[in-house]
């Protein structure tokens, strides 16, 4: 099992951290400066694609099939909603982290619950929920962006002695869940239930609770991630959360998990994010037409992440 | 032949195929269209009007448009998801005898009225004031929208072509901000570290406060950023103007252009002869302007001028004369 | 590979599994019903040929990604592929027929180059297609920066035929579930590809080359996105390299709705060809709703859940 | 299509199947150390050794699914030299019924025959493909009752099985010589297995040799003129059955006689006290099951009259009381599809069933788990090279052991055991059997469905199956291996 040429502590996804640094190195040189400055942007825009990358890992790992596609959506919805119930007010950010939280657990509650009890495929039941998410959100109030309170907007981008502190807090949630999957009682149902459902149930594994809270969990990511990203870009906008459907199952599978289910890294999933924005900078940084920005884009995802990242198959 | 048309509409139908609704600007765009539409069935100027809006998807609105074309509309107002991949099934609608009316991006269907912004004067009224601001000198950065989108392609060339007038202007970095703020503060904040000092962001409408946000974090001196009448964008300048006595200006599409479409679309019905090309005023906002508006626009909403029938019909004669496009008032 | 839970031994009734086998089919006709219902000019010739002449191009698109899927992959390059193609048509069909086929057989020689990839390095397949979809998106910026092109006439011409009994679309989607389906459920070949999703190791050891399969398999697929191109363009009359993004999740969604299933090995083509009109006439059903704009997006959200909530009716509650 | 290497059949005139000092190692694990054996054309070789020695590595190499590290292997005189896959194996006459089942869940019998035959193309191939597992089925397995359009993933373990031996024996175009089979029997019921074996012994008179790996030293007894016997890599004896015993080939593996079975006269529960788990019958006539605390209960009869679900009803009842009644473990045969956690280590598979003891301060404590899989891999006697290796490293038999200990290890106060000993070898049964008479004593009560009749003699009470529904209650020394059949195939009348 183990690869060929590798030693043990070296896992294939800790490349795609290597990547990352290239991809902040070419720009840096390219540029001339800016090393450090680089890497703090990146950090500090890595942290919504590791928080919602997160929770669809936790739903990925419950097993072949499972995936959400209601991600953008209840980024979007849970702004809005907490946004709009803040209105600007700095005394009623809690309130307001309290709502948005709320509303993304209820999604996730939603959306598994109509899985298992209309049997619909996940991808299909999630993107109908999404669709149903999006009106909602258009509906209390998408004429317009809805500011954050000036309280939160500091929050997102405040630092202490130079580090972001928003990046310091993902990092911890990132270390939490890695310990959980790997160290706690729900962490292995989690990967139990999603390598194989049926020898779970005869472990007296509730699989069903188990993937219920996956999907609550991705949910309550993803309305964190809407409350967080409304803060630091200035407002809650109805397009806020397209960006982030694919980069928050790019994150993932670069990062490590394997769509099979059953298998999560929770750590990698900041080398693939970071990877993805430094690639995106380092882009713009060497200053390409659109097109050729596209192509490389593409060919550097197939080609330099995975094929540095493993050994042909024994 | 000028003036406005006035054979009995009341019973015709309008449908509106929207290709998005996204964004807070389409939403303002079908709300403005579903206003003059109240208004207008009111005054029995028009039978039915509805809006349906597609997902982005090209071929989802062409669906739309057979649809309309089944259900015998008189007329389909077309903001198009592409400029060309609709040109079959417009071509189906005029050859059902249905009048199709194009807007704020075109269709170029020849048989499909277009009313439209001149794109390619957007680009050029940004490059005349910031050359004139930064006496022909300095950097810009320029945020694009969405590659290989005809509006894009359109604003662009005018500031491209604008800038041969300026040699000393140089574009030191490029970003695609997909029109969306959060879009434009990553890709902006990206690019930062690895340009030297920008005195000036030329863009499209959308993207001016992620650009400012990106900046702000940056530590860098604000560079002129273009605004593009979003609130937030006017009431960023307002502030900085009273801290910091910034100056830029703000140009943009208005979403209300809905309305002109309408007018068109509801005129031609009427019997009236109109040109197969409109052009509407791009609605730019000075200095002198931004306060008026800003009042006059909902918290993080667009400045939104309300078109009237007669407003749009002298929109239609100074298009039919080449005459000067008639100014957009300021709210009072 | 395999989910085991989907295959636990419950002797249930061959009856309910016809059934369920039905349903997508039953939605369709309930839609299609609503439909005519709302709006009987659509009950014409003429008008069943505009209400489904833009479900082909979606048809064969979720053809290819049937394939696809059947081996456990997933196709995530599918949609901004067939934007590649409308462009390559547009743009060189008519000046340099020579040209463009060589380009569409070489973009169906790189999706097998894609097999090749995925299988000796044992890449995860979403990864690499999430990739190529940059790599098309960016081919076709190339060759056609902006919207534009002009389809040949003689293109066009041919979807504009009025065929016998039924229209056009009809006649398509027939022919397409009747190859699709001798092709993989019945064909000696299928089998062994719809073996190779499910147990690669099993179709291996009986001495089958897994990599030519596949290959086999993705060029296919490319093929069927290529033709999938043609058609779009024919009926856009042009190229638009932002034309089918929308592609990617319809088609995955048409093959899930008409019984795929992601653990490969386990699809049907008729229920694709059936899953993905039913996505293309959602879509357009809200046209006919008249429903405010602000409903129209959750709308299409009911209306997928009303296909499918027969599911339940059908086989009771437990899986 | 498939093959790629033309070979003419006409090449092998009837000539041994030959391995010489054939070596496989796995990382540190040395799977073959030099091995030497030969099959001649129509002989029936039994090959046997504890879990873990290496049989299935030696058939993968033959089958050529695995490439051999070195050796030499010639196939009816012919020296293979060059690359050699299964193709080249199929082509030169060689089947395999592989440990680990090689069907494709997803498809029917017909489509899986299809698999294994490139020839079975062009027009009509269903029509023949059908035609030929059907003939086969019917001769190996006469009364079969199998649908052949049924999903193979539908299938109980047992039909799986049948239906891969006779796919083994069906020919089109490639000659047939040598059939290899893996534990062949190893899911199937006492009827089945006879079955299967007499047609190989049947098939070795026409001139099929077949080499049968099986941990049921009965069969190998039955039916192989010549028995090889492995231990850790290495053949340690070689030589006809004539005037071997059981005991016999025992002794060869290194392992212990088998004890003379012990067991307490009475049942031990006192019926006095209520049972710990009741199942009532399918109808009023039909009689409940019952199992009192410390009792082992067997399920036997046929294969496919009602056992095994009734094992399953019997466990779902008591996981929808998991709050109120006693902790549950179960046993899975079908160990690929319902026990292993295959992306998992050793030591995580042992420990699912148990992390709660394992807890120290809401997490799992790894020294304790690692503990924990020292420990058992000690008890039961696990042959790996690291606790921390992949599941699937494991042999067949040993992964069986894994979940026996993985049930052994939780508190579980009732264990279901389906069909647990699949691929065990003889000693390790043996000491198996000690642990649940051990654990019984304890206090814990077993449930227990197998298909070797003869393990049910470990039982406090049987009950007999026949057409779903119980048909006699064997209580102590009433078990016997003879009055059981007699009972499956007469029912009470
Ligand atoms: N025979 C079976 N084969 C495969 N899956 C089954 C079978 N029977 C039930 N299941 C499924 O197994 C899962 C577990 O069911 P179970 O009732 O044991 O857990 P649960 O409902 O999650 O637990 P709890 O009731 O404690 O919340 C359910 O998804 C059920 O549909
Ligand atoms: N892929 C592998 N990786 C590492 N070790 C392996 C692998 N396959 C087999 N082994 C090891 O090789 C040895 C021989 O295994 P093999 O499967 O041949 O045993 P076996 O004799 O068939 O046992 P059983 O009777 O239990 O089936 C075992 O120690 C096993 O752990
Ligand atoms: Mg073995
Ligand atoms: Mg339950």
């Amino acid at each position: 099992m183990k690869r060929a040429g590798l030693p043990g502590w070296c896992q294939p996804w800790m490349f795609s951290f290597v990547a990352a640094a290239l991809m902040g190195l070419i720009s840096a040189a390219w540029s001339g400066r800016g090393g450090a400055e680089i890497l703090s942007v990146a950090l500090a825009f890595s942290v919504f694609s590791v928080l919602v990358g997160t929770g669809q890992m936790l739903v990925i790992a419950s097993g072949p099939g499972n995936i959400d596609l209601s991600v953008p959506a209840v980024i979007t919805l849970s702004a809005y909603l907490s946004m709009g119930m803040m209105q600007g007010n700095d005394a009623l950010v809690a309130a307001g982290f309290a709502l948005a939280l709320a509303v993304g657990l209820l999604a996730g509650v939603l959306n598994f619950l109509s899985i298992l009890a209309l049997r619909l495929p996940p991808l299909i039941a999630t993107l109908a929920w999404s669709f149903m998410f999006q009106s909602v959100a258009m509906h209390v109030g998408a004429e317009a962006t809805v500011k954050p309170p000036a309280l939160l907007a500091a929050l997102t981008v405040q630092r202490v002695a130079g580090v972001q502190v928003l990046v310091v807090i993902t990092v911890l949630v990132s270390v939490l869940v890695a310990v959980l999957l790997n160290r706690s009682i729900s962490g292995r149902h989690l990967l139990a239930t999603g390598q194989s459902a049926a020898a779970a149930r005869l472990t007296g594994i509730p699989i069903h609770r188990v993937r219920l809270a996956a999907y609550a969990a991705c949910g309550a990511f993803s309305g964190v991630t809407g409350f967080l990203l409304a803060g630091f870009t200035g407002g809650a906008a109805l397009n806020m959360g397209d960006a982030y459907l694919m980069e928050a199952i790019a994150v993932v599978v670069i990062g490590g998990t394997s769509v099979a289910g059953g298998q999560a890294n929770a750590i990698g999933i900041w080398g693939a994010a970071l990877f993805l924005n430094l690639l995106a900078s380092m882009l713009n940084t060497v200053r390409v037409e659109a097109p050729v920005r596209l192509i490389l884009t593409g060919l550097i995802i197939i080609l330099v992440l995975p094929v540095a990242t493993r050994p042909a198959r024994a | 032949e000028d003036g406005v048309a006035k054979a009995d509409t009341s019973q015709k139908r309008i449908g509106f195929s929207n290709s998005y609704a996204g964004n807070s600007f389409r939403q303002v765009m079908v709300k403005s269209w579903q206003d003059v539409a109240t208004q207008a069935r009111k005054d029995r100027l028009i039978g039915d009007s509805p809006v349906v809006s597609a997902n982005n998807s090209v071929t989802e609105q062409a669906a739309h448009i057979q649809n309309m074309i089944l259900q015998g509309y008189d007329a389909i107002v077309i903001l198009a998801a592409s400029d060309t991949a609709l040109n079959g099934v417009v071509k189906q609608a005029c050859d059902a005898g249905i009048v199709v009316v194009s807007f704020a991006g075109i269709v170029t269907q020849p048989c499909a009225y277009q009313v439209n912004y001149d794109w390619a004067s957007y680009g050029k009224q940004e490059i005349d004031y910031v050359a004139q601001r930064l006496k022909g000198k300095g950097n810009l950065l320029e945020i694009r929208g969405i590659a290989g989108d005809s509006t894009d392609r359109d604003i662009s060339a005018g500031i491209h072509k604008a800038l041969k007038n300026y040699p000393d202007l140089k574009i030191v970095g490029m970003v695609y901000g997909q029109w969306t703020a959060a879009v434009a503060q990553k890709e902006v904040a990206g690019l930062i570290p690895s340009l030297p000092q920008v005195d000036a962001v030329v863009d499209q409408g959308g993207d001016g406060y992620g650009a400012a946000r990106a900046f702000e974090a940056s530590g860098r001196p604000m560079p002129i950023i273009v605004m593009g009448n979003r609130q937030d964008e006017l009431a960023w300048w307002k502030q900085q103007h009273t801290q910091k006595q910034y100056e830029t200006f703000s140009i943009s599409a208005t979403p209300s252009i809905s309305q002109v479409a309408f007018w068109v679309a509801q005129q031609i019905l009427a019997g009236r002869k109109v040109p197969k090309y409109v052009e509407v005023p791009l609605l730019r906002i000075d200095a002198r302007d931004r306060d008026a508006w800003l009042a006059d626009t909902p918290a993080g909403g667009v400045a939104n001028p309300f078109y009237t029938q007669g407003l749009v019909v002298s929109i239609i004669d100074a298009n039919a004369h080449r005459k000067p496009l008639p100014a957009i008032p300021a709210p009072k | 590979m395999l989910d085991p839970a989907a295959f636990v031994h419950r002797p249930g009734s061959v009856r309910a599994e016809h059934l369920s086998a039905a349903l997508p089919a039953f939605a369709l006709a309930v839609m299609l019903g609503i439909i005519f219902w709302i709006q009987p000019r659509a009950l014409s010739y003429f008008g069943i040929n505009l209400l489904l002449n833009l479900s082909v191009p979606l048809i064969l698109a979720a053809m290819a990604q049937m394939l696809i899927i059947s081996l456990g992959d997933i196709d995530l390059s599918i949609g901004s592929f067939v934007g590649f193609v409308t462009c390559v048509v547009a743009v060189f069909l008519a000046s340099a027929p020579l040209l463009a086929a060589a380009i569409l057989l070489a973009a169906i020689g790189v999706y097998a180059g894609t097999a090749m990839l995925i299988f000796y390095r044992s890449l995860p397949s979403i990864v690499v297609t999430l990739g190529m979809s940059f790599v098309w998106l960016g081919l076709s910026l190339l060759i056609l920066p902006s919207p534009g092109g002009l389809a040949p006439d003689w293109l066009t011409g041919l979807l504009d035929a009025k065929p016998p009994l039924l229209p056009l679309p009809v006649w398509i989607a027939v022919l397409a579930a009747a190859c699709g389906h001798w092709a993989v459920m019945r064909s000696s070949y299928g089998v062994v590809l719809r073996g190779a999703g499910a147990n690669p190791k099993a179709v291996a050891r009986s001495g089958w080359s897994l990599v030519r399969v596949r290959v086999v398999v993705y060029a296919a697929a490319g093929c069927l996105a290529v033709l999938a191109g043609i058609v779009l363009s024919a009926i856009t009359t042009s190229g638009d390299p932002n034309v089918a993004p929308a592609y990617t999740l319809l088609s995955i969604g048409a093959v899930i709705l008409g019984g795929g299933s992601f653990t490969g090995g386990i699809i049907s083509p008729v229920g694709v060809v059936i899953g993905a009109m039913t996505f293309s006439l959602a879509a357009s059903l809200l046209s006919f709703l008249q429903l405010p704009p602000v409903w129209q997006t959750g709308a299409q959200g009911a209306i997928l859940f009303l296909v499918l909530a027969g599911r339940v009716l059908v086989q009771g509650r437990k899986p | 299509m498939t093959c790629a290497a033309p070979f003419s059949p006409r090449s092998l005139d009837r000539g041994p199947l030959t391995v010489s000092n054939v070596r496989q190692h796995f990382g540190a694990v040395q799977a073959l150390a030099g091995i030497d054996f030969s099959v001649a054309p129509g002989e029936v070789v039994g090959l046997v050794g504890h879990n873990g020695a290496g049989k299935s590595t030696l058939m993968h190499i033959l089958a050529g699914t695995l490439q051999r590290d070195s050796g030499t292997l010639s196939i009816s005189g012919e020296e293979i030299s060059g690359r050699y896959d299964p193709c080249a194996a199929n082509a030169r006459g060689i089947r395999c019924v592989f440990q680990e089942l090689s069907l494709c869940q997803n498809l029917d019998l017909v489509e899986n025959t299809r698999i294994a035959h490139p020839g079975l193309r062009g027009f009509g191939w269903r029509k023949r493909a059908a035609q030929l597992i059907r003939e086969q089925l019917d001769a190996v397995f006469p009364g079969h009752g199998m649908a052949l359009d049924a999903v193979v993933g539908k299938l109980p373990i047992g039909q799986r099985q049948m239906a891969e031996i006779a796919r083994a024996y069906t020919v089109t175009s490639e000659p047939l010589r040598f059939v290899i089979l893996d534990e062949p029997t190893s899911s199937l019921g006492h009827h089945a297995a006879r079955q299967a074996l007499d047609f190989v012994a049947a098939s070795a008179r026409r001139g099929v040799a077949a080499i049968l790996i099986s941990h049921r030293l009965e069969d190998i007894l039955r039916i192989c003129g010549r028995v090889v016997v492995m231990v850790d890599g290495r053949i340690v004896a070689n030589r006809p059955t004539e005037g071997l015993s059981r005991d016999g080939i025992v002794a060869l593996m290194g392992h212990l006689q088998a004890e003379p079975r012990s067991r307490p006269e009475a049942i031990r529960a006192q019926p006095a006290a209520a049972p710990v788990r009741k199942l009532s019958g399918a109808d009023s006539r039909d009689h409940p099951i019952e199992v009192y605390q410390g009792e082992i209960v067997g399920l036997a009869g046929l294969d496919g009259h009602g056992q095994r679900e009734c094992l399953r009803r019997l466990h779902a009842a008591s996981m929808k009381r998991r709050r109120s009644g006693p902790p549950v473990a179960y046993v899975a045969g079908d160990r690929q599809a319902e026990g292993l956690f295959p992306l998992w280590s050793i030591t995580k598979n042992l420990s699912i069933g148990c992390l709660k003891a394992l807890r120290r301060n809401a997490l799992i404590c790894a020294a304790a788990e690692a503990s924990l899989a020292r420990e058992w891999v000690a008890t039961m006697g696990l042959k790996t090279a690291g606790i921390d290796l992949p599941v699937l490293s494991l042999s067949g038999g040993n992964q069986q052991k894994l979940l026996f200990a993985r049930a052994l290890a939780s508190r579980a106060e009732l264990v279901f055991l389906d069909d647990p000993l699949r691929g065990v070898d003889v000693g390790t049964k043996q000491s198996v059997y000690r642990h649940i008479r051990q654990e019984a004593d304890k206090g814990r009560s077993f449930v227990w469905y197998t298909s070797e009749v003869g393990e049910l003699t470990n039982c406090d009470r049987v009950y007999v199956f026949r057409e779903q529904r119980v048909v006699a209650v064997l209580t102590g020394s009433a078990i016997t291996e003879a009055s059981i059949i007699d009972l499956s195939f007469r029912g009470r009348g």
